[in-house]
């Protein structure tokens, strides 16, 4: 209850805020690069059919563990499969694995989040399951699921999913719950806009920056745990190569053909840099309280 | 009306600052934040500073203290010297020694100024340990009788206390003593009682008033309210958009003022004389509240702390084209009886009739088709409309909830517009655009676009700078005048509610102390804590707009800082 | 305090238990067969029948999970199915390896993570705050398992400063401890450190614009002062946060760290038991290890109040 | 890699100077210092199991070997020796006699007695498949006094001895009479051997760790040692067997000198280790290891001869072998289904897998069948490195051959438990899986699993082929060696024809050791008596 007038902004705070933080227009030569990679990134891995020299699971006893020569730019893995075609097609499905994750983790945790941040009933039930899911460790959970479904594609996204929804839910209903506290969803209480309409019209949108964020996270990390999941033996299968299985399998050749790791987890690691720097700048680009600022 | 007369003619001067630059980092195209700001500050003079938001006050003070924010402000020319040591290029560690030795500050928001998670006591012995060789003891000790000296109450517990444990009139003196602890040369209070309740406010200007005197202190004091200048400065300085338009001393100021800009200024300061009543509406009362009782704690939509009596047995009711005000300091309840009456909560007992229906107890679904005939404009500009709307949007949302046509509400908005006298083209922007006055304006158009019968104005003016809040107010008049809409005005300011209203009912502590016709209540209170009040406004013996003291003071004569 | 650590306490229960029904249900619908396991490659259809009638696995579903909800009231995690030694008795042995590295990989973590996040925060924007900003986010971008493979191919085989692989209990002597376990320990650090010290500068950067920090620079304290005695105790409570949720990552990454430094602890007890369909001993992790997080998650909400007077319960 | 791998060379001097104070922390100064001699083993699996009657696992036979012993054993030319009992057979073949020999005690002190040997003899043959054989025509099995087991046959039952020999599969060790009466169905709980080491319970960790002291009361036998006959003659104090999950881990273990040995060693990651001077990499022993696949004979298509043949005629073992091994020193090609070195050895028949695929061939069988396109389930673990590559190359020659091959990645575990299912392919069944075995675990007819046609009865695939169960038959009533030989030549050309399941060749995984470890005798089980350790 702040009936003090210019409590919430003393000069101080406004002036700090109005001229250290970014217009819109201060990106920064860092954001821009990452773009820049990522996009080359995702046209290579999307477009790699169109260009790879080999199929990508075309084996070769004959020819294992080559170096790299013109003939084969990265060399070949151990069943001889061509490495740099593998790498370039592997990135198709780890990063189908990533944005796979992150959308289907930010949709349903958006939903359960405004449930459970506009229901006080369901709140608690729905907030008690979130616990739980959130006290299983993810990776144990995963290779549980994993084992469960078979280690296919859409097993990875769900066991790489279920973790996160529970993160997006808490996400969500925080915004909820602090954004129907502000003065302008009063205002619309009294302009007789129903509860429906406010939670989507006035306080889902409110999740929408927050929820871009987490899902450049989400979809960086999915990335990073299919790795590991590969790792532990319950990842994709190797006929579809991803970047995390590719190091999986190159992983006890880490000493004598490092290529198998290095450059599957070069592209992972610039990718998921990438994308992680892309969040931070969108984090601090949509933030509200800077936007105000812009003004 | 009795100004401070000190005679500052041999005083030496502590601060004299000149041709004072300063410019946003890495923009030198920009205009300068403050552009030549010269500023002389004698031993015991109380010099305040004075402009409406942006004009360059608070970094004037900040430059003197060497606190710009880095990276954001620098200095771009001119010269701060503080007797003989200039600040502008000092090093941090000279800076360093100099904070609080010989130059003090402190600041508007009590609250956030002092470390929350450290104890009081040891933030003001902090100063002792940064500055002196003082034992742990004698730190201490002189930290006690500092704080003796600032009048706190149990000394000895408050010292070991956090700060969200005190009130803020405590914590504004906690502030005080931690400031003047090595007796520092120059004091800067940047809106040191903005924050405050006007009866604290009264304490703290006097206590600073007294440190004062006691140990010679320079003050620059900066402040945007007249009234606060009208009792202590000995000098005024005006400033406007980085400059000093205008200083005197201060009677000189306020008889003569010799820039357009500084009568603007004066002539928006509202004073305690109660506006003309106007006549009694035939009409039935648009809004009838009996017995109203809101006791925090029972659930409701928005919960709040446990248990508290907010609100005990209001009652009042206002007719059509008239202005009922709820005055009161903070935590006196005029807030919950708003937020009871458009039932952002749910009022524990009592009635509530808007236009001919019982609203106090319906269900939410029940309730629906009548939130047309009640409106809320709240205090907070920047928070009161959704940023992601265009204000066309906001405007509509009401009337399209109710059945009017989009088209329909889109033209009427236009209307609105030109209402609130903003252009046409605001409908297709975006809050961000806007200043605080605008906003508060599109505010007021999409309560008015509901065509209410009620309008309720939660410190709807609180927030702005004095002739912002001046038109704000006239614009409200007038919407009234033209819908013959009654209104209820809360505001903790009795000289707006004197402005505006035309009945008042004041308000202590979730009871209704007095009520009446503003000219009766304002003029001749019945109560003591209403008297408590109208003495503590400050500067309620001048009448800024017309440059002269009040011919009828208000209340009993006395009690000035 | 007390009432609210006892809520606290209480409010675990349900969520223990949605663990646990979660977790067996799981389990039950997994395929794998832990009496195929048991009987090896030529044992006949028979054998196997006889093997899964001893072990209750022909049992309802119902059935074998209030034994197990039974035993566990009781205080009996049950007997491996594999090895027939008692579950507990296997925790006991693989409890101490992952949890003293856990603590080192904290201890590490917030020794550096939070004094280059408070002066990435201090020197926000220049190069001091892009490096540890770089360093944060390079953290997530590396598995956890090639992290540990570069330790080990730069400190145990060309420096061959420490062993490659192993595991002592501090019991056998610091130095063999700490020999052994500072490469796990860094391993694991890696993501930790790039989450604190990330969360750090952003909670410091909040702090360090508020009004109290330029009221403490107004009185002439020190830049050290202002940043560990003023700021940081402020900040504290989101890096506290992150410290506790970050606890899942620090799990997940156990599980790796395990394999690749051959430290017999509970995460890889968990992944053999999962590939092996031991279903007591992954039940018994499961819960164990959610008992941890919300344990650690309690023990975090719980020290809020030690950094922040205005948090009581 | 190759200017860190110099840069880190160059610091290393300085960086050893300036760590003096930390010398305490390098590996060497760690050893064990207290005269014990300690051998540390990384074999190739962790230990969970303890009852080496109750499971096949390798690893659980190798324990057994550790603790327990048996009546007689196995040498190096596949002929039962006395161990610690010498036999005596009756004229007509149908009574064995078994003398127990002087000396022999179990761990807990206790003396060996011929009760003890008929009990653990008893629940061993409830649970082996081999000593089922031998109890189908067992009369009597008794102890008349404490040195002697008498066996009563009501049919002559020519192999006995080479059962009850066997190293592999399930051996039938001797364990004190109380711990044998445990069900065949259950584990056993007290783990009392009369082996040469003695199971150290108090510092066992599943699946981990697990310690072997010296057994001091164990007297060997006076011959040399050979494969799992001779003297067993324990030259170390202890021996822990460790487990380390990641393979490049524990050859850099063994590079440093953690470990003193590697039970097997990756072919490909050899390199990091053949430059070390301090370290031996070698074969433990000739035989070696079969790959092999095995179709489900219930389901379409493989329900169908021709189809098999066909796939049998799309593989090649030459690319399988190359691809899981890369080194042909580690490899052969071999179509002999009981391994191209033992007695019953033989490779005729076998020419489509020996000589390169036949794809042409394998269409044309296709086609002959009618294959109607249906996909081919091909179960492909994901977990275990040695099962990892077969069904990635066999799939690719199938396709090649023109079968769709639906590859379905799992766990072992999952592969175990859905190979168990007979039910169609669309409701959990599968077409196809791959495994290893070792090679004295195929060696003949009647260890051998695969070459059992007893339909649902028999090992997964369940194929019904009366054909080959009278040449069991057959082998088990034949006089003497050379009719044997006859028979079981009979039967590889039986399982080429039917393609019971598709022989993929031999190979060898190497062992690594420590030069400070000398004495090991080649045998399949790695086993640790007759080894010495010198000091580094």
């Amino acid at each position: 209850m702040t009936e003090i007038p210019q409590s919430r902004h003393s000069a101080f705070q406004v002036l700090t805020g109005l001229f250290s933080l970014p217009a819109g227009a201060r990106i920064g030569i860092g954001p821009m690069i990452a773009a820049v990679i990522l996009v080359v990134i995702v046209l290579a891995s999307v477009l790699a059919p169109l260009y790879v020299p080999y199929d990508p699971l075309s084996m070769n006893a004959m020819a294992r563990l080559k170096p790299p020569s013109p003939e084969h730019l990265l060399g070949t893995d151990p069943y001889g499969r061509d490495t740099f075609s593998r790498v370039m097609t592997g990135g198709r499905v780890s990063l189908l694995i990533g944005v796979g994750a992150a959308v289907v983790s930010v949709a349903i945790g958006l939903a359960i989040g405004l449930v459970a941040g506009f229901f006080r009933l369901a709140d608690s039930i729905i907030m008690r399951i979130m616990d739980s899911l959130m006290a299983i460790p993810a990776i144990l959970l995963a290779i549980a699921l994993v084992a469960l479904n078979g280690p296919s594609l859409m097993s990875v996204i769900i066991a790489i999913t279920v973790p996160e929804v529970p993160r997006v839910v808490r996400l969500v209903r925080s915004v909820v719950l602090s954004a129907r506290e502000e003065p302008y969803v009063e205002a619309a209480i009294a302009l007789g806009s129903s509860m429906p309409r406010i939670l989507i019209q006035h306080l889902m949108p409110n999740t929408f920056a927050p929820l871009i964020v987490q899902g450049t996270y989400i979809c960086a990390s999915a990335i990073l745990i299919e790795a590991i999941l590969s790792f532990l033996g319950a990842g994709v299968s190797t006929e579809i190569p991803t970047w995390g299985n590719i190091m999986a399998e190159g992983r006890t050749y880490f000493q004598i053909k490092p290529g198998l790791i290095f450059w599957p987890g070069l592209l992972l690691s610039l990718c998921i840099l990438a994308i992680n720097l892309l969040g931070d700048t969108a984090r601090d680009l949509l933030d509200p309280r800077m936007k105000k600022r812009e003004g | 009306m009795e100004f401070t007369s000190k005679d500052l003619g041999n005083a030496r001067t502590v601060l004299k600052i000149r041709g004072l630059k300063v410019g946003l980092v890495g923009r030198p195209g920009a205009a300068p934040v403050l552009d030549g700001i010269d500023l002389d500050i004698r031993a015991g003079e109380t010099h305040c500073l004075v402009g409406e938001s942006g004009s360059g006050k608070s970094v004037t003070s900040l430059c003197a203290m060497g606190l710009l924010p880095r990276g954001a402000l620098e200095t771009t020319g001119g010269s701060i010297d503080l007797e003989g040591i200039e600040i502008t290029t000092a090093r941090p560690a000279r800076m360093r020694e100099l904070r609080a030795r010989r130059i003090a500050m402190i600041f508007q928001e009590p609250m956030t100024a002092l470390n929350p998670v450290l104890r009081v006591g040891e933030q003001i012995e902090e100063v002792l340990n940064m500055h002196t060789d003082l034992s742990q003891s004698e730190a201490r000790s002189r930290t006690i009788d500092m704080m003796e000296q600032v009048h706190l109450p149990d000394v000895q517990r408050i010292y070991s206390a956090f700060p969200h444990q005190l009130s803020g009139g405590q914590r504004q003196r906690i502030m005080i003593a931690m400031a003047l602890i090595l007796d520092p040369d120059l004091l800067i209070a940047d809106e040191p009682t903005t924050a405050l309740d006007v009866t604290t406010q009264l304490q703290i200007l006097k206590l600073i008033a007294e440190m004062q005197h006691r140990h010679g202190t320079a003050v620059l004091f900066i402040t945007h309210d007249m009234g606060v200048v009208a009792e202590i400065a000995d000098t005024v300085s005006v400033m406007q958009s980085g400059r000093i338009v205008e200083r005197a001393p201060i009677r000189d100021l306020l008889t003569n003022p010799q820039e357009t800009y500084t009568r603007k200024l004066l002539q928006a300061v509202p004073n305690l004389a109660p506006r003309a009543a106007r006549g009694a509406a035939a009409a039935p009362d648009v809004i009838t509240v009996k017995a109203l009782d809101m006791t925090y704690g029972g659930g409701g939509f928005f919960r709040k702390a446990a248990g508290v009596k907010a609100a005990q047995d209001v009652s009042f009711a206002i007719a059509p084209g008239r202005t009922l005000g709820i005055v009161g300091e903070s935590g006196s309840g005029k807030s919950t009886v708003a937020r009871c009456i458009l039932r952002l909560i749910d009022p524990t007992a009592g009635q509530v009739t808007v236009a001919g229906t019982e609203i106090a107890h319906l269900s939410r679904r029940q309730l629906q088709p009548h939130r047309k005939h009640f409106q809320i404009v709240f205090q907070d500009p920047y928070r009161s409309l959704n940023p992601r709307w265009t204000v066309a949007r906001s405007l509509c949302e009401g009337p399209v909830n109710f059945g009017t046509p989009r088209e329909a509400a889109m033209s009427h908005a236009a209307e609105l517009m030109a209402l609130v006298d903003l252009p046409r083209d605001a409908l297709d922007r975006y809050p961000h655009q806007f200043s605080g006055g605008q906003r508060q304006r599109i505010a007021i158009a999409r309560a008015v676009a509901m065509k209410p019968d009620l309008l309720v104005a939660d410190e709807a003016v609180s927030a702005l700078d004095v002739s912002v809040q001046a038109q704000v107010l006239d614009l409200l008049d007038d919407i009234q005048e033209k819908f013959g809409v009654a209104m209820l005005f809360i505001t903790h300011d009795l000289r707006v509610a004197a402005q505006i209203c035309d009945e008042v009912l004041v308000m202590q502590k979730g009871r209704v102390v007095e009520q009446g016709p503003a000219a009766a209540v304002l003029s001749d209170p019945a109560h003591t804590y209403t008297r408590t009040l109208i003495e503590a406004a400050p500067g309620r013996l001048w009448d800024f707009a017309n440059f002269r003291a009040l011919d009828h003071a208000p209340a009993r004569q006395g009690a000035t800082a | 305090m007390f009432v609210y650590i006892l809520k606290r306490v209480l409010a675990t229960i349900p969520v223990m238990l949605i663990v646990a029904i979660f977790v067996f249900l799981l389990l039950r619908l997994t395929p794998g067969d832990p009496a195929a396991i048991l009987a090896g490659d030529a044992a006949t259809p028979a054998q196997l029948e006889r093997i899964r009638d001893r072990l209750g696995l022909n049992d309802p579903l119902l059935t074998q999970f209030f034994t197990w909800m039974g035993q566990l009231l009781r205080g009996d995690l049950g007997v491996s199915l594999l090895s027939n030694t008692s579950v507990a008795g296997m925790l006991a042995d693989r409890l101490g390896p992952t949890i003293n590295i856990a603590l080192m990989t904290i201890t590490i973590s917030v020794a550096l993570a939070v004094p280059m996040g408070v002066i990435a925060a201090w020197r926000h924007r220049t190069w001091v705050d892009f490096l540890v900003m770089s360093f944060s986010v390079l953290g997530f971008s590396v598995p956890v398992f090639v992290i540990g493979y570069i330790l080990i191919q730069i400190f145990a085989i060309e420096l061959r400063w420490v062993p490659v692989q192993g595991y002592k209990s501090p019991g056998d002597g610091f130095g063999a401890f700490f020999s052994r376990a500072i490469l796990p320990s860094l391993t694991l650090a890696t993501i930790y450190i790039a989450l604190i010290a990330r969360m750090t500068r952003a909670s410091m950067l909040e702090v360090l614009g508020e009004d109290y920090i330029r009221t403490a620079r107004a009185k002439g304290v020190r830049e050290n002062v202002v940043l560990f005695r003023h700021a940081l105790r402020n900040a504290a409570v989101p890096i506290l946060t992150i410290i506790g949720t970050g606890f899942a990552l620090l799990i997940s990454g156990v599980v790796v760290t395990e394999s690749v430094f051959n430290i017999p602890g509970i995460g890889r007890l968990t992944v053999d038991a999962i590939l092996a369909r031991d279903y007591p001993v992954i039940q018994a992790m499961i819960l164990l290890t959610a008992g941890i997080y919300v344990f650690v998650n309690l023990l975090v909400d719980v020290s809020y109040s030690f950094f922040d007077p205005r948090i009581r319960y | 890699m190759l200017t860190l791998r110099s840069a880190l060379k160059q610091t290393r001097g300085l960086a050893a100077a300036l760590l003096t104070g930390t010398a305490l922390l390098a590996p060497g100064a760690l050893a064990a210092q207290d005269g014990e001699t300690t051998i540390t083993a990384v074999m190739h699996s962790g230990l969970r199991v303890l009852d080496p009657v109750i499971t096949t696992a390798h690893i659980t036979r190798d324990h057994g070997y550790m603790i327990y012993d048996v009546l007689t054993a196995v040498d190096e030319n596949f002929a039962p020796q006395p161990q610690m009992a010498s036999w005596e057979m009756s004229e007509d073949g149908l009574t064995y006699t078994f003398t127990l020999r002087d000396g022999l005690r179990f761990h807990d002190g206790a003396p060996v007695t011929g009760a003890d040997a008929v009990a653990s003899l008893q629940r061993w043959g409830k649970r082996d498949s081999g000593g089922q054989l031998i109890f189908d025509v067992t009369t009597s099995l008794e102890a008349p006094d404490d040195k002697t087991v008498v066996w009563t046959l009501s049919e002559p039952f020519a192999p006995l001895l080479d059962v009850i020999s066997k190293q592999s599969a399930v051996p039938p060790f001797i364990m004190p009479a109380r711990v044998a009466a445990t069900s065949s169905d259950e584990t056993i709980t007290e783990y009392v051997g009369s082996g040469p080491f003695v199971f150290n319970e108090a510092e066992y960790e599943p699946g981990v760790n697990v310690t072997y002291d010296k057994f001091d009361d164990y007297v060997p036998r006076d011959e040399p040692a050979s494969w799992m006959a001779g003297g067993k003659v324990v030259n170390v104090d202890k021996v822990v067997w460790t487990t380390m999950p990641d393979a490049l881990t524990a050859l850099n273990a063994l590079s440093a000198g953690e470990i003193d040995y590697l039970e097997q060693v990756q072919i490909d990651l050899m390199p990091i280790i053949t430059g070390n001077p301090d370290v031996t990499v070698e074969k433990r022993d000739a035989l070696g290891y079969v790959t092999i696949g095995r179709p489900n004979h219930l389901h379409p298509p493989f329900d169908n001869k021709l189809v098999r043949q066909s796939a049998m005629a799309a593989l090649d073992q030459e690319s399988m072998l190359a691809t899981m091994q890369g080194d042909p020193e580690y490899y052969s090609v071999c179509g002999a289904i009981f391994g191209c070195a033992t007695p019953l050895g033989d490779a005729s028949g076998s020419e489509d897998l020996t000589g390169g695929a036949n794809i042409e061939k394998a269409k044309a069988l296709l086609a002959e069948a009618g294959y109607d396109g249906t996909p081919i389930v091909l179960m492909a673990p994901t977990d275990v490195i040695s099962l990892i590559n077969q069904p990635v190359v066999a799939a690719q020659a199938l396709r090649e051959a023109g079968f769709e091959v639906d590859m379905q990645s799992m766990d072992w575990q999952s592969v175990v438990q859905r190979r168990a299912q007979q039910s169609p392919v669309a409701e959990g069944g599968w077409n196809m899986f791959f495994t290893n075995w070792m090679v004295p675990e195929v060696s003949d007819p009647l260890i051998n699993v695969m070459v059992n046609g007893r339909g649902d009865d028999a090992w997964f695939g369940w194929p019904t082929d009366p054909e080959i169960e009278e040449l069991r038959a057959a082998f088990v009533s034949a006089e003497n060696p050379a009719s044997q030989k006859e028979i079981a030549v009979k039967i590889q050309q039986h399982v080429m024809d039917n393609v019971n399941y598709i022989m993929m060749g031999e190979y060898i995984i190497p062992q690594a050791r420590r030069n400070t470890i000398q004495n090991m005798i080649p045998s399949p089980v790695p086993v640790f008596w007759n080894m010495t350790k010198a000091a580094e």
